[in-house]
């Protein structure tokens, strides 16, 4: 019973903990300018990040080393140097992007302006991230991220034509008014929204930190193969409630509270206050995710100790590198940059840096010397390889394709 | 002696050695050396430089395909096996001299790779 | 918008060697305007779905003023963005058109946000019609634009 | 447990490997070796060098020479020496490379040293475990 009630919670957090600022943001934009026909994209990523995802966490499991560690051994110091820099500088935007997306649903929710919360926000992320501890942080987070299921809901509220929904779903090719340009760099967008470096990261080293075994894969695998997919589901749903409402009315989302306004019209006020909240846990709990991912990478790239299972004094450098992050994200966000806009710019350069991280983990999967008997098989190889060629093209096409778009307009 | 360092007990470092010009008594140049690999025991102080790995290009082979039997994915190992063909070993008795300076190494011949032996 | 504004000038004026500019060619102008009215088009739609949800009492009033303040930002930045173009010669009509049509939608939006702000049903109302009016208006602007 | 390896092809299988001590805990990344010549003209492993004063040179480039610089700055010493382990405290490589010294022992932490009583003993909790 315990085992079972484990496992459902594995599978919840997973759910709720797929979505982020930028799942948020990027879907809605997306189904409201292009409807559903960028859906097959989602599940492209989807089923990417499940093949990423099961890999280092098998990696993980049977090894005991996170994803970072092994990007140097692999890559070697300059490339690997190369590559901690890409891959910390995204995930810190995305950090900055994802407080701007809890200040920005506390300004929903007070009209007190983003701004002011920003400080607020930072020194609490802080907190939670120095005292607070690692399952709390990802089961609370996790769960109350469920409450984005109100999108589900106001889908099936909203009465839409399902007929024609489905008819987007299967005409993949850019609504009238929109090119083929625009369309394949909100492709890209959401191919990096939902394979993000940083979820890997952070599940892989939580892996081991929980100091999993061989005997962990089979759970990790159910949490990987029902969680993702179904976080994967409602992210969609954010895509549709936007295509029913903004796409015939000519709307483009450019702000977080559009995501919110269709479940409002759907559920009333009680719906806008548990998309909200789903907002709240989102956001904070990928803020919390990507905090420590940038602390991961670079203690696991030098060989530092880290974690939040030791206490902060034994791991000094690392909660340092948290601290000067949280710290940094500030005067970022207080120059008013939109933080709308920087989660566009962290999706799609997620996608740019994602090869150099996903190479070294397929290469280690298929490495007897750490993998023992429990390398990739015939079907993770398969997916392996093709999703390689999918990532390269992706990260080769995403800044020739934001140039051509002036990002996106 | 294959060293030009006449004190026994200099100090260096392996990183020197990687990507160290390898070239004949004649001047010819064989490539560069792009692993080193080590032999001995019990512990590990007791490895000693068991010879070179050289490849015409030493930058660039990398993730361990090149040294291996058994790993896939297949096209990944394809890949890198081509542009490994290349490679080259060096025995420790083939090294004539060692010139840290100008990070080069003199050797007498080189002989095919094999690929490195299982754990022990 | 600011930062994807400013990049996307960055990229617009690297690519300023090859391509005929707003400010230089009437075609590229009148693209320009309709662009900006489209933008401008969404922004007041934002809020007329703003505003009606927030008269059938779905919004809070502090999210609903949130929403339009958000909407208001957005349509005045596209609209400022347009008026600061050097219009080229002969497309005075044009630039006519489209800043009367702007500033008919600015006009319709500052009223709704005041009547949000105000929680003030009446004015809410009345500029909710007003609102879907502008917007109208901006969704026909490609017959209108001479 | 495995213990080492009949061969080591160096770059492949030491170099850049995390090193852990007998709790698991990390210790430091092997960031080059040191090799010895022995009185037979043989080169031995002699130490694992760890910290930016031996990977900088590895880096190679602008860049690494940076890593060095700085490194030099900020340590008190006049002519300071990158973290050394002796090879003799190695006792079995997997995935990772396992010595039979704690990390706290092996002094080639300076600046966890430093990050520890600088800045994160001065916040409360600092000792906590979870």
């Amino acid at each position: 019973m315990k085992r079972i009630f484990a496992v459902a919670l594995g599978i919840l957090t997973a759910i709720g903990g797929f979505v982020d600022i930028g799942d948020l943001v990027t879907n809605a934009l997306v189904g409201s300018r292009f409807g559903m026909s960028l859906a097959w994209v989602v599940v492209v990523g989807v089923v990417g990040i499940c093949v990423f995802s099961e890999m280092s966490g098998r990696v993980a499991a049977v090894s005991g080393r996170a994803t970072f560690d092994l990007v140097r051994e692999r890559l070697g110091p300059r490339v690997g140097l190369a590559n901690l820099v890409a891959s910390m500088g995204v995930t810190f935007l995305t950090f900055i992007a994802e407080i701007g997306g809890v200040a920005l649903s506390l300004e929903i929710a007070t009209s007190v302006n983003e701004l002011l919360w920003v400080p607020v926000v930072a020194a609490l992320l802080w907190i939670v991230l120095w005292r607070v501890r690692f399952a709390v942080l990802e089961n609370v987070f996790g769960l109350l991220g469920l409450s984005l299921v109100v999108f589900a809901v106001a889908l099936w509220q909203l009465s839409p034509d399902w007929g024609g929904l489905w008819q987007q779903v299967t005409s993949p090719s850019p609504p009238s008014g929109e090119s083929w340009t625009q369309y394949s760099y909100y492709a890209v967008a959401l191919f990096g929204a939902a394979l993000t470096p940083y979820e890997v990261f952070f599940f892989s080293s939580g892996g081991v930190e929980e100091r999993w075994t061989a005997k962990d894969v089979a759970t990790m695998r159910l949490n990987v193969f029902l969680g993702f997919p179904l976080g994967g589901a409602l992210s969609l749903t954010i895509a549709a409630v936007a295509a029913v409402v903004f796409l015939p009315a000519g709307v483009q989302v450019e702000a977080l509270v559009q995501v919110a306004l269709p479940v409002a019209l759907a559920l009333g006020k009680i719906g806008l206050v548990i998309a909200l909240i789903g907002f709240f846990a989102a956001t904070f709990g990928a803020a919390c995710e990507t905090g420590l991912s940038v602390g991961y990478s670079i203690a696991q790239f030098y060989g530092w100790r880290w974690g939040k299972f030791v206490p902060p004094r034994q791991a000094a450098r690392f909660h340092l590198v948290v601290l000067l992050c949280t710290v940094l994200a500030v005067p970022v966000l207080l120059t008013t940059v939109d933080p709308i806009a920087v989660t566009e710019y962290s999706v799609v350069f997620s996608a740019l840096a994602l090869p150099l991280t996903y190479l070294p983990i397929l290469v280690i999967a298929n490495d007897p010397d750490y993998m023992g008997k429990r390398v990739n098989g015939r079907l993770a190889n398969a997916l392996g390889t093709v999703y390689l060629v999918v990532i390269v093209v992706a990260s080769v096409a995403a800044i020739p394709l934001m140039i051509l778009t002036k990002g996106g307009q | 002696m294959p060293s030009e360092s006449a004190a026994t007990g200099a100090v260096h470092r392996l990183g020197e050695l990687l990507g160290a010009e390898v070239v004949l008594p004649d001047g010819t140049k064989a490539g560069q050396v792009h692993d080193v690999r080590l032999a001995g025991g019990p512990g590990l102080q007791d490895y000693v430089v068991d010879g070179f790995v050289v490849r015409a290009r030493g930058e660039g082979a990398f993730l361990g395909y090149d040294r291996r039997a058994v790993l896939g994915p297949w096209l990944l190992r394809a890949l890198v096996r081509a542009a490994n063909r290349d490679a080259r070993y060096v025995r420790w008795r083939a090294v004539r001299r060692i010139d840290w300076e100008a990070k080069l190494v003199v050797v007498e011949r080189l002989d095919p790779l094999e690929d490195e032996r299982a754990p022990a | 918008m600011r930062v994807r504004a400013a990049l996307a000038g960055g990229l617009a004026l690297a690519a300023l060697a090859g391509c005929a500019t707003p400010e230089g060619n009437p075609a590229a102008y009148r693209e320009e305007a309709l662009s900006t009215l489209k933008a401008a088009h969404s922004a007041v739609e934002w809020v007329h779905i703003t505003v009606g949800a927030r008269l059938d009492d779905k919004m809070f009033g502090r999210s609903a003023d949130d929403s339009v303040s958000s909407a208001e930002e957005s349509l005045s930045g596209a609209a400022g963005t347009f008026v600061g173009l050097q219009p080229p010669p002969g497309a005075d009509e044009v630039r006519d058109t489209a800043t009367k049509l702007l500033s008919a939608a600015q006009d319709a939006v500052e009223d709704a946000r005041i009547a949000v702000r105000r929680d003030d049903r009446d004015a809410m109302r009345k500029a909710y019609d007003a609102v879907g009016k502008a917007s109208q208006a901006l969704d026909h602007a490609d017959e209108e634009l001479p | 447990m495995t213990s080492l390896r009949a061969t080591y092809d160096a770059g492949l299988h030491l170099l850049d490997r995390q090193i852990v001590d007998p709790d698991d805990a990390p210790v430091a990344n092997v960031d080059d070796l040191e090799l010895r010549e022995r009185a037979d003209g043989r080169l031995a492993v002699s130490a694992l060098l760890t910290g930016p004063g031996a990977l900088g040179p590895r880096t190679g480039g602008r860049l690494g020479s940076w890593m060095v610089a700085i490194w030099r700055r900020l340590r008190p010493d006049a002519d300071p020496q990158p973290g050394r382990i002796e090879a003799r405290l190695v006792t079995h490589t997997d995935s990772a490379v396992h010595v039979s010294a704690r990390a706290r022992d092996l002094r080639v932490d300076g600046f966890e040293q430093w990050a520890r009583a600088t800045v994160i003993d001065k916040i409360p909790g600092a000792g906590r475990a979870e």
